[in-house]
């Protein structure tokens, strides 16, 4: 019969309707900016430097490889390599990125620019309420906005965080051991040729996941 | 011609209450000279309806947006003033500071005389619609045949809307807006037609008046006949259509052609799109009303003490929370079952609601009257169903150009 | 003084609607000419005219035209004639004008005080239409059923598929 | 001038305007406008007379009227239907490009 799905229909709503003023539970809606759901720890907005110790210029582990400006897909990283160089977090002397720019507005969060950094130099943070009054230059980041230190990588992300420092300080101890051997090799012996940096081939940061 | 005759200011005091707009514009209009005096008349009662149509309309949007809300378990607007009861004002607001945009190969003229043209039909239509007891603009003669003439001209302007824009969807909007229209105007007018048979007037004051009374503690509205229940809802799935509301907002069709004929209006003249399209449905509801639910007559006998105005307003706004109870429920239909439904089902029936309307008024009054009628209503009704579900559901339906 | 008004926004709508160049520029002014009209036709007393003009020409034939239109692309050449043929056209139309206006004015059947405003009320109409004229309404409703399944036949017509 | 011979030189002026749209336009939907002010020129002469004319009692102009629209409507609905029919044939609108008999 015509019209017995409508009404089917009009009852349903109707429960709802009333429902919603008696059960609470039905209401799902959080009202966000009082009420805010917890976030998981995998999640992810926008990329940040990440530097150690107090000082950020410093410390910042980024070496300027430009890998991550050529691997992002909508292209919002900017990078200019320095001409001097500075000791990096296992004590090499390497490149700091002149200027590091990222388009936040052109970002997509993929997280690509991690996943190929070999220095672990850049993680994604999970700050989210970004508006500005300035759509073109209050979102163009620079490297003095994009560094954070290590210990808000650890209030952020702490198991990933933990993972990447006990990786890194495997590193060091690696390179120290490397150096310490080099050097009584030096002694003893005419010097070799420097030994390569160990690349931390493909440290996943999603191992975390 | 106001049907505020000027000599009925003889009232005792249950009457005063009834009749305190009546007498507070004659009131006003005394202090003015004579010559004046029916301009300033007028002028007030088209303040009243633009001002009081207005306020609804603010209304409306509040409670539609919450009753949608509550039907989908959510809140709704709760953040300006109290529960959300600002809200409209804050909506008023951003539309009037925003920017008004017009494409650049637009047709200006006509892009900005269309949201115009809507408002002042959707307001023209309110004339002859009496609120109240002697409260109406004007008692036309052929006060009904004025509705649909100037809700005809809504057409054009939403035409002018969707082609001035030079937008794709705008005209496909604006075509199918025409198109569904043009259809459902036809069982609109036909199903109201049985109104006026059992009338034999065309004056919503008389239709109004020729409802007045009751048996036992039935009143004589229409809507307590067979044909005048048929009829009803006829008129209510016609005016439906005709406002374009769900299930039958196509013209619209978010999902499709993002908004219709109004993709391209921003600012203050998307807000006078809005408000036509409200006013239309007042509009209509109000015409439902006067012809099938008694006006503003009382619908018990021991209510008649309370004013005829507030009994008008009360029905008007069931019929709009009806409005939004159906949007809330129904998913939007497709253009063929649209049409297959116009055709098929409105037409026909509208066209046997004259009959059984005929049958009615010529057979004696008794059950046998009430029994015939009820079936010359539900048999129609239960064979063109049973067609429509299973033309409408069950057939295959065939792309002509996707393949 | 309104019949001033109307008459010369009708006549505006109505030049308008045979000299524009855009096809829907003219259905609107059309559409204007015949409001103003149904205007006139309200001032001389005749509701149901100017509500029945309304409703059948702004709500449907002027609807009907803009479809038209929209269904039948336009093809690139303005409708407009030759000179030669504009000019011919120009002169027959001034002798119509001219020889009516002249018949008008001279004639002096017209120059007669104005009788009191007659009364058409809807029920008039209605028991003129169904006692005295109950049969030209029944050959009225005939054509018009025939021309809407007629123009429906016309127009539905697909055209074939040439293999 | 008395009100009827103003409503007929409206009429007139109205009725030349529609004559000149079919004298001098091409389109054929120009020209059926044309015809309907023609046809509207035709009513409100016989709406003129009703009112000022010597039986208005009789309501004959009126009718003459209301049959006049229902004949200009079907007039329009078919006219239509067939510009469009000669559309989907010869791919035009314009009167004089409709020469020849063949569909």
């Amino acid at each position: 019969m015509l019209g017995e799905g409508i009404a089917k229909g009009l009852i349903e709503t109707a429960r709802n309707f009333l429902g919603s003023y008696v059960n609470k539970d039905r209401l799902t809606t959080v009202q966000y900016p009082e009420e805010r759901l917890p976030q998981a720890e995998a999640t992810r907005d926008f990329p940040f430097l990440v530097y150690d110790g107090e000082d950020w210029q410093a410390g910042l582990r980024c070496v300027g490889c430009q890998i991550c400006e050529k691997e992002c897909p909508p292209k919002c990283i900017f990078i200019e390599k320095s001409t001097d160089k500075k000791p990096d977090a296992v004590g090499k002397p390497q490149f700091y990125p002149a200027v590091f720019n990222i388009d936040i507005s052109v970002c997509m969060s993929c997280q690509i620019c991690v996943k190929v950094c070999p220095f672990d130099a850049i993680k994604m943070d999970t700050a989210f309420e970004l508006s500005t009054y300035d759509r073109f230059g209050g979102l163009l980041w620079d490297k003095a906005k994009l560094a954070k230190p290590n210990q808000h990588y650890h209030e952020i992300h702490p198991t990933e965080a933990a993972e990447v420092d006990g990786r890194l300080a495997d590193e060091r101890a690696k390179a120290d051991a490397k150096a310490k051997a080099a050097a009584e090799a030096k002694a003893s012996a005419p010097p070799p040729a420097t030994p390569p940096a160990a690349p931390p081939a493909n440290s996943g940061v999603s191992s975390t996941s | 011609m106001t049907a505020l005759s000027y000599n009925s200011l003889h009232h005792s005091s249950p009457q005063a209450a009834d009749q305190i707009f009546v007498i507070v514009q004659h009131w006003i209009v005394g202090h003015a000279p004579v010559g004046l005096q029916p301009l300033l008349a007028i002028l007030l009662s088209v303040v009243a309806i633009v001002g009081g149509f207005g306020l609804l309309f603010a209304i409306t949007t509040i409670l539609e947006r919450k009753g949608l809300g509550r039907i989908q378990n959510r809140y709704g607007p709760n953040r300006v003033g109290f529960f959300g009861s600002l809200q409209p004002i804050a909506d008023a607001i951003k539309s009037l500071t925003k920017e008004d945009i017009v494409p650049q190969t637009a047709d200006k003229l006509v892009h900005l005389l269309a949201p115009i043209l809507l408002v002042l039909a959707a307001f023209s239509v309110y004339a002859v619609l009496p609120v109240g007891r002697n409260m109406v603009l004007v008692n036309l003669d052929a006060g009904v045949l004025f509705f649909f003439a100037i809700g005809s001209v809504t057409e054009v302007a939403v035409f002018m809307a969707g082609w001035s824009s030079r937008n794709k969807y705008s005209l496909l909007g604006a075509m199918r807006a025409i198109a569904q229209m043009i259809s459902y105007e036809v069982p609109l007018i036909l199903s109201s037609l049985t109104v006026i048979m059992a009338t034999g007037s065309l004056s919503t004051v008389s239709i109004v008046e020729k409802q007045a009374g009751y048996t036992g503690i039935l009143p004589h509205w229409f809507i307590f006949t067979p044909w005048g229940f048929a009829g009803f809802v006829l008129f209510m799935i016609a005016a439906t259509a005709e406002s374009n509301r769900s299930p039958f907002d196509l013209p619209e069709g978010e999902s499709e052609i993002i908004a219709g004929y109004y993709i391209e209006y921003s600012g203050f003249k998307f807000a006078l799109f809005f408000l036509g399209e409200y006013l239309g449905m007042f509009a209509i509801s109000g015409l439902a009303i006067t012809l099938f639910l008694g006006g503003w007559n009382a619908p018990l006998p021991f209510l008649t003490w309370v004013p005829s105005y507030l009994w008008f307003f009360a029905k008007l706004l069931t019929l709009i929370v009806a409005f939004i109870w159906v949007r809330g429920t129904l998913p939007r239909l497709r253009m063929d079952q649209l049409m297959n439904f116009a055709w098929k089902f409105m037409l026909p029936m509208a066209l046997l609601n004259l009959i059984t309307a005929a049958v009615w008024h010529f057979m004696p009054a008794g059950p046998v009257r009430w029994l015939v009628s009820i079936v010359l209503v539900v048999v129609p009704y239960t064979v063109l169903g049973r067609n429509q579900m299973h033309k409408g559901h069950l057939e295959k339906r065939v792309y002509r150009f996707a393949e | 003084m309104l019949f001033t008004i109307f008459a010369a926004l009708t006549v505006a709508g109505a030049v308008a609607a045979i000299s524009l160049r855009n096809l829907v520029h003219s259905v609107l002014s059309l559409i204007l000419a015949f409001a103003g009209l149904a205007a006139v036709y309200l001032l001389l007393g005749a509701q149901f005219i100017g509500f029945a003009q309304i409703l059948v020409y702004v709500g449907a034939v002027a609807i009907l035209i803009v479809f038209t239109i929209l269904l039948t692309r336009n093809d690139g050449t303005f409708g407009h004639s030759s000179q030669a043929s504009w000019n011919l056209g120009a002169l027959i139309v001034i002798a119509v004008f001219g020889t009516l206006a002249w018949a008008i004015h001279s004639s002096t059947a017209l120059h007669h005080a104005p009788p009191p405003q007659p009364e058409a009320t809807m029920q008039q109409i209605g028991t003129a239409l169904m006692v005295r004229f109950a049969l030209p309404l029944e050959v009225i409703g005939l054509l018009l059923t025939a021309a809407l399944i007629g123009a429906a036949t016309i127009a539905l017509h697909e055209k074939q598929e040439r293999p | 001038m008395t009100p009827l011979s103003s409503c007929l030189l409206l009429s007139s002026l109205l009725f030349s305007v529609g004559f000149a749209g079919v004298l001098m336009r091409r389109n054929a939907i120009l020209i059926l406008i044309g015809i309907e002010l023609m046809l509207n020129a035709a009513n409100l002469n016989f709406i003129a007379f009703w009112r000022y004319g010597s039986a208005p009692e009789a309501l004959t102009g009126v009718m003459f009227v209301i049959f006049s629209i229902g004949v200009a409507a079907a007039e329009a609905a078919v006219g239509l239907a067939l510009i469009i029919s000669i559309y989907r044939h010869r791919k035009t609108t314009q009167i004089d490009r409709m020469n020849s008999m063949r569909g």
